[in-house]
């Protein structure tokens, strides 16, 4: 489809865990951003701490995508264990970058590739005498080298190690000694740079880099969060740690020295859903990030939000299952669990961002929806979107933004009504009133995740369970037109065939779209946002002949919510399925449609 | 089935609280627990230690698991939120709601299956948090609702209704509370109502977690002979060892003491806890002197009751997490958005 | 439809809880059954221990129906709390009995119905002395008055009797002598019998009146389970307490005195789950029975038996969701969970039996299920099947049955093979060989709940964890042609309608197709009792022009199952949702069916 | 990244066990833990003991929950069946697995997070239940695996590696466990080889449950200054308190011993458990007293290890709950199947 070229390539860099790699890495990445070429990066590491194989994976793209290639045309290989593998990776005409300290002659079995070789650890055992700045200098060497080979530009490079060691400033000539040792070394004995290369562009402006769970974090502090509880699970880990920081940093009161927020880490996820809930029905604006088995374990406690109507937010960062799985692994495996997680008939309400912009967005509007319909909320992201860092639009808030504490009613407002009963429609908008503790004698009920009644007394009488249940169920088809609305991408022409996908999958649909598109095949794309749908998907979907809905699951569980809560007929539906663990790249989903397609003529 | 609210009928010169409020103002829904059940006594109680500390109902936050015992939530102090969670996770639920507004008094409400069993993180962990609030374990020995399984708290060659002998050692919940770190621990009857309210009064006052451990029988699963959680067996091996007597701020202590016998204990809110030994050398500010003495009880099979421990030096969840006075719903967007200038510059990192 | 008539009525016994009146009932019951007549007990009791409402209802049916027949014609309100509700419930033409020691005259507001007050409190406090005993005489004083009424034989009542106090002989008479108190007064004061009553028949010989939880509880100990572990839950708790029991006389070994079982009351659901996996692992057939919320709670456990191949068995007794719900009512409305519990793409196996009978031969069957695909097997039942006496042929096991334990090497087998690897399907019928501890050092394998290749290994590669699991999505599929056939009911003509349904609805369904066929409208009947469905489901769905799908719960969890997990197109099918808690009652069916029928052809 | 197996290359001369097995047959796959880290050398002890005690690999079984102790089960005993469950559940897996065959030997493997957040409520109730186990607490006080977070294990003031301070009382376990009737409780220290080796034993021939306790440090997230659970502070707090070798059946006590200092307890397999006091007046045979020293040793920040409590006298699960012989799944259908005599005459009263 595409060859490596003048920003568009991507470089793979396969090293150990715990040998400080991350941080050149990361350098590697800001420089080609800073110099205004938009970039794509994506860490696959290791479920463990310390000495297992671990990758970088940059794709530099003039273009813009957002998503993965698929094809690997530069690696730098520092790790002799997976040298194997990282040479079978390489796209013909690639080149593969290693540490010649101790040559290796296998790596020339490929007659189709070149291999690079310099001494980095040779040339840093030589220029540092400490073992631990030795492994960590040899990171900056490969930086170097990279920098020739890829024309960046050293004084980008240096300005961020300037910046990275701010405090430290002494190491700052140190690690530019190291970049220097790779630089130079490649100059002298490699053609520099390589055909594929990076050249300054302008498309980085107005951007940031940031990962999903990051914004998510921010997103919850300005949404005006004030409760988080959680229980330690990659990948959703550092979502609570920034709204933590982000919390201590911001939301200490200057005068008194109190929080304003309260953030517990709980002893596990019953316990952390336990929390949440507790504080949202004593009203706070709360949230508990978790994963998969968390979601699992919350189940119970799920469905007595949804049945006692006590707004909760999880956020899902969806990782490989089912059990443990692969946890440092991405998939969208979790969908037909959040729609529907608890036993007896219980539903529920789902967002899905697509990227760090929309986390930073949707975790304030998950907020919103579990106050304004007091059930539970899930933000599904998962480990592509939370923990891989994106260029996105500078995050602004807007100036107007009131937070939708939904009906509670206060203690002025409960001196007015004759009788304040919990589960009463009183106005045909299938959302009662709530009430706070502490607010006032008439507003006091009793929460029973048992039978009870419209007026919110226990109850074992069918007919008054039914009448509250019932509602329930109205309420939630109600936040259909609540969601944040689908994204459509058309075609220029007319359009036969569709794609429906959603979250992290959405930059290699956009992407495989457009190379359709240009390769002659016309198809219309719709991001869905949120569950319930929207009468749109229906729509779309009737609007098209086939739909291709591409989602990073082995089951399809987004075609089969969409074949059982839409109208829309299932015949319509292929499923395009991605679930090895590596982020979604566009090449996949180009050649499942295209071979869909091929086969349809055929036959 | 609906519950059923108390009729509501004050009579002539009923005496009133401090609030102006009768002690039926601190009732709840009419009990449907069975005809002489223990948890009916400790409602009661509840309601009167309320009614005695003239707190306004509307203050109060009740709630409980489920079970026989949690049910109770719903039967005292009828103007005041309630909750009846899931089972064994009534600490999540009543930690979080504690964490919004510390202002207000928060009672749970729990029975030995939903606390020690499917419940007994849940507890050990609110207890280490040293959530400030009052927990009401109503310990029977058994699965109530559920008809008559051994719980937990068992004691090993205890009988069960249809026959089997428990051969499980027991878990005590003041035992296992102060393993771990507890701030205030107590035990009681359902049928000494004048200890079980003056602990409850002491509870509430207590700043932190309070535990009070209530054998309260179980009249339809486990009051027959052979066991060691009937009314019968309990009268016989009650043994009061401190008694605890609330005293608010407001008031002087006046009573005598004796030195060696009673002391006071000195309380945040300026009140303090009257403790009067009974038993003269149990020291219940000393915590592993208190766990020799319950360890050595459970060999006797003798029943320690009273204030157990106490330590008013740890600080409460609201202090170590540095609540704010506000609760946390009341807080102004304005307070809580850091604004524009704040996102911009936090996202200097990112670029 | 069908107005009472000679064995041919409902009977309504409304009392308080705790009051001993379960046996009384369950005598009337049995007195009936003992004259040959087939009857259908259903228990309304409520969640607590004594003194709220409770219903007993006995339907006498002639004809064998085993379902409810949702009118009520005779009514013993025992219990002035309901006597507006018990009065409100009578069919028009109905008679009310009612204890006159304290008479109410605004029983008497139904101009349409019969009130009958004997003073049975007043002739029981005259005749007896002690308090309790008075409480209990009264309930045989109206097992006296019905006996008038319904022309009951007391020679068999007093044969009841005397097996009921078998070894406390001298209350026979007392009892005896209530139930004349009863039957005098009734004898003397109104006519006798009814016009609807009971005639001997012969339509009971082998059968029994069993509830499907003892049931299910004996199907485990004749299936060769050897291992339980539970937490006790309403309505699950008499599974175990029969399984106990049987075990306790049946297998304890009379030589050593030792168990050849093992059953632990767990700490909660999620110990239940662990200890039944730790044990089947271990190699023994085990099984836990919970109800919606320990399933719930079982999510996790659930998904690591399923991803790393365990048998376990869940026999889920389901009642009425969400959360607490009614936990004395009944629901199916945990399917869609049962069918796909916990995180990640996970699927499983369930069973769906419908009278007792089934309960005891697919309690059995779960275990053979779970070994063979080594995999979670639900048992889904519900408190109508478990907890409610029903009339079964008498339970005989094949004397040739032989537990199937799946592919299990053993040592001798393990010192032939070169290597053994755990998850490799080495004879392509999807399905590995495992091994159980303690068996041969070659057999010794580690079972991980994360990423692992099919030789057992630790894995993050995405080909290798995909190899797997496809092959478990195999397995699942290839299970539909080892579950129980679906049973199908053709009308006598051919039939552009269909009905679908599972479980306990199977008895009112029957029924309503039997009258719908009666009244002109042909209608055929699929009842499905697995899940994989097999292709037969779907055959029958494309045989049918519109297939109405009967069930218990409100968001029509087997329509949904039957869209998702069958190629029929869902057009055609049609919701019949009846979710108020008390048992399917075929007038709810036949209604349903016919109103839509009505409306097609209006349209 | 699939587990590597070590290389199995046996030396000349190479010492073996009874049974002929060098110490390198009870290696497992080679670690994927942090150089240094103190899991390691639990996971090195382990192997030694069994091979010391001369265990058939294959019949030992090895569970742990998840974390970076608990994948340490795949690093000894290739030979031996074992699992990796999900978090902190562990205990109710082992405890099934225990329940289908008594003659082998159950080793559970845990940490400080799986055990005393998660999974305090399995841990507990696998003591109460004295499953025949022994249970190997891996406690660093921090989430390994998780990058760091305080677990329930850190002392109030032990500082985080990012310079957070825990204000939460610790969970001890064997306080803990001694609280709810545990009859084997010890601690040790990973950097305490002899020590450690010699608990195991003793742990693996007790009848019961056996929890040792063992400080492992985290090199990566928890051994830093201020931290609690550091090499540098558990070398400079260790204390010594009981030391026990345990003496197969076959063996004579011959080893001299004073009687105040050392005493022999005897175990159900014939075996004995020779305790040496390292300090007077501590009796590792009375509950309460381990208690007290166990409290006291809490204020003063000593870490008092070796074997603290032991209790033979009381019935492990397989016989209370009357296990046979054969495991449970090579029982013959014969046997399993009541008959259909029995089925029908069970079926007199449902008539
Ligand atoms: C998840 C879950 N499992 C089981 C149950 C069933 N259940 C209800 S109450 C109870 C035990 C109650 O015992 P306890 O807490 O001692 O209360 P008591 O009735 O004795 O006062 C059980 C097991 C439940 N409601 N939820
Ligand atoms: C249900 C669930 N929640 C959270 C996690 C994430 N998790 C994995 S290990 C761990 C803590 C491990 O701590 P510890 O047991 O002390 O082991 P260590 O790594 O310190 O040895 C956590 C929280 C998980 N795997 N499963
Ligand atoms: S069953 Fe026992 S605990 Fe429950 S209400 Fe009756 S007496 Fe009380
Ligand atoms: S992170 Fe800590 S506990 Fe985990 S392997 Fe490394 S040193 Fe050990
Ligand atoms: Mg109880
Ligand atoms: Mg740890």
């Amino acid at each position: 489809m595409n060859g490596p070229g003048i920003n568009d390539f991507t470089l793979r860099i396969a090293t150990v865990n715990g040998t400080g790699s991350a941080s050149a890495n990361g350098l590697l990445m800001k420089a080609i951003f800073r110099m205004g070429v938009p970039v794509v990066g994506k860490n696959i590491f290791p479920s463990n701490i310390q000495g297992l194989p671990t990758w970088y994976e940059i794709r530099v793209t003039g273009d813009g995508y957002a998503g993965r290639d698929g094809e690997t045309h530069f690696v730098i290989a520092m790790n002799p264990e997976t040298y194997a593998d990282d040479l079978a990776e390489l796209a013909p005409g690639g080149v593969l970058l290693y540490d010649s300290t101790w040559p290796r002659p296998q790596l020339l079995s490929r007659p189709d590739v070149t291999v690079l070789g310099a001494p980095l650890s040779a040339m840093c055992n030589e220029a540092f005498k400490a073992a631990r700045s030795r492994i960590l200098m040899k990171n900056m060497a490969y930086v170097g080298a990279a920098a020739a080979l890829l024309n960046l530009d050293l004084g980008v490079i240096e300005q961020l190690v300037t910046e990275m060691f701010a405090g430290k400033e002494k190491l700052i000539p140190l690690n530019m000694q190291a970049v220097a040792l790779g630089h130079d070394y490649a100059k002298q004995n490699f053609k520099c740079p390589l055909d594929f290369r990076v050249t300054p562009l302008d498309k980085t402006k107005g951007k940031v880099m940031i990962d999903g769970n990051t914004a998510a974090g921010i997103g919850a502090v300005f949404g005006g969060a004030t409760f988080g509880a959680w229980y330690p699970i990659t990948p959703s880990t550092s979502l609570m740690d920034a709204f933590q920081k982000y919390c201590e940093e911001l939301r200490v009161d200057p005068e008194t020295g109190q929080n304003n927020f309260c953030i517990l880490q709980a002893e596990d996820e019953l316990a952390a859903a336990g929390l949440t809930i507790g504080a949202a029905w004593a009203g706070a604006r709360g949230f508990t990030p978790t994963s998969g088995p968390g979601v699992s374990l919350m189940s119970e406690f799920i469905g007595f939000a949804y049945y006692t109507e006590v707004p909760l937010v999880i956020c899902d960062i969806q990782r490989v299952g089912p059990s443990t799985g692969m946890p440092t692994r991405t998939q969208q495996c979790d969908i037909q669990l959040c729609a529907y997680a608890s036993h007896g008939d219980t539903r529920h309400l789902v967002l899905f961002p697509a990227h760090p912009g929309e986390c930073f967005e949707f975790s304030a509007k998950a907020l919103d929806l579990a106050e304004r319909f007091q059930t539970p909320v899930f933000f599904l992201s998962d480990i592509d979107i939370g923990m891989n860092d994106w260029m996105v639009d500078e995050l602004t808030w807007p100036e107007d933004y009131v937070p939708d504490r939904g009906k509670v009613l206060n203690a002025e407002q409960l001196e007015e009504v004759d009788a304040f009963y919990r589960y009463l429609d009183v106005d045909g908008d299938t959302i009662p009133y709530r009430t706070l503790p502490g607010t006032h004698p008439k507003g006091a009920y009793f929460l029973r995740g048992s039978g009870h009644t419209k007026l919110g007394r226990y109850t074992e009488k069918g007919p008054e369970y039914k009448e509250v249940v019932d509602r329930l169920y109205e309420k939630w088809k109600r936040a259909a037109a609540f969601m944040p609305e689908p994204v459509v991408k058309k075609s220029d022409r007319p359009a036969r065939y569709g794609m429906i996908a959603i979250g992290s999958s959405d930059a290699a649909v956009t992407e495989a779209r457009d190379r359709l598109e240009a390769a002659g095949v016309p198809v219309d794309y719709m991001r869905v946002r949120g569950f319930p749908f929207s009468d749109d998907v229906t729509a779309f979907i009737d609007a098209h002949e086939e739909v291709f809905v591409v989602e990073q699951n082995r089951d399809a569980q987004l075609m089969n919510l969409l074949i059982t809560e839409t109208s829309a007929p299932k015949e319509k539906l292929v499923p395009v399925l991605h679930y090895s663990g590596e982020p979604l790249n566009f090449r996949f989903v180009y050649e499942a449609v295209e071979t869909a397609l091929k086969v349809r003529k055929i036959a | 089935m609906t519950s059923f609210v108390k009729p509501k009928i004050r009579r002539l010169n009923e005496p009133t609280n401090g609030l102006g409020k009768t002690r039926a103002d601190y009732d709840g829904a009419m009990s449907t627990l069975c005809a002489g059940c223990g948890h009916d006594s400790v409602t009661a109680a509840l309601a009167r230690a309320f009614y005695e500390l003239s707190t306004d109902p509307k203050d109060v936050v009740k709630v409980s698991g489920i079970g026989c015992s949690s049910k109770t939530t719903t039967y005292f102090l009828k103007d005041a939120h309630g909750a009846n969670t899931v089972h064994g996770r009534m600490p999540s639920f009543a930690t979080g709601a504690a964490a919004v507004n510390k202002n207000l008094t928060y009672v749970g409400v729990s029975g030995d299956g939903d606390s020690l069993s499917i419940g007994l993180g849940q507890m050990a962990h609110a207890i280490r948090r040293n959530v400030d609030m009052i927990y009401m374990l109503e310990n029977n020995g058994v699965y109530g609702l559920t008809k008559g399984q051994f719980s937990a708290s068992s004691d090993i060659g205890s009988k069960a209704k249809k026959g089997a002998t428990n051969m499980l050692p027991p878990i005590d919940p003041a035992i296992m509370a102060l393993s771990i770190g507890a701030t205030f621990v107590a035990r009681s009857f359902s049928g000494d109502k004048q200890q079980l309210v003056s602990l409850i009064k002491a509870g509430i006052a207590h700043r932190g977690f309070a535990l009070i451990d209530v054998i309260s029988p179980c009249v339809s699963f486990n009051d027959h002979k052979g066991s060691t959680k009937s009314y019968a067996h309990t009268y016989q091996y009650y043994h009061k060892a401190v008694h605890a007597d609330y005293v608010p701020p407001s008031e002087e202590i006046t009573a005598s003491y004796d030195e060696g016998e009673a002391m006071p204990v000195e309380l945040h809110d300026g009140g303090s806890i009257l403790l009067r030994k009974l038993d003269k050398d149990y020291d219940p500010t000393n915590r592993a002197s208190a766990m020799e003495k319950l360890m050595q009880s459970q060999q006797t099979q003798e029943i320690l009751t009273g204030l157990l421990y106490i330590d008013e030096s740890r600080p409460a969840m609201a202090e170590h997490k540095k609540l704010p006075e506000t609760p946390l719903h009341s807080i102004p967007y304005s307070k809580l958005n850091p604004g524009a200038d704040a996102l911009r510059k936090l996202q200097d990192e990112f670029r």
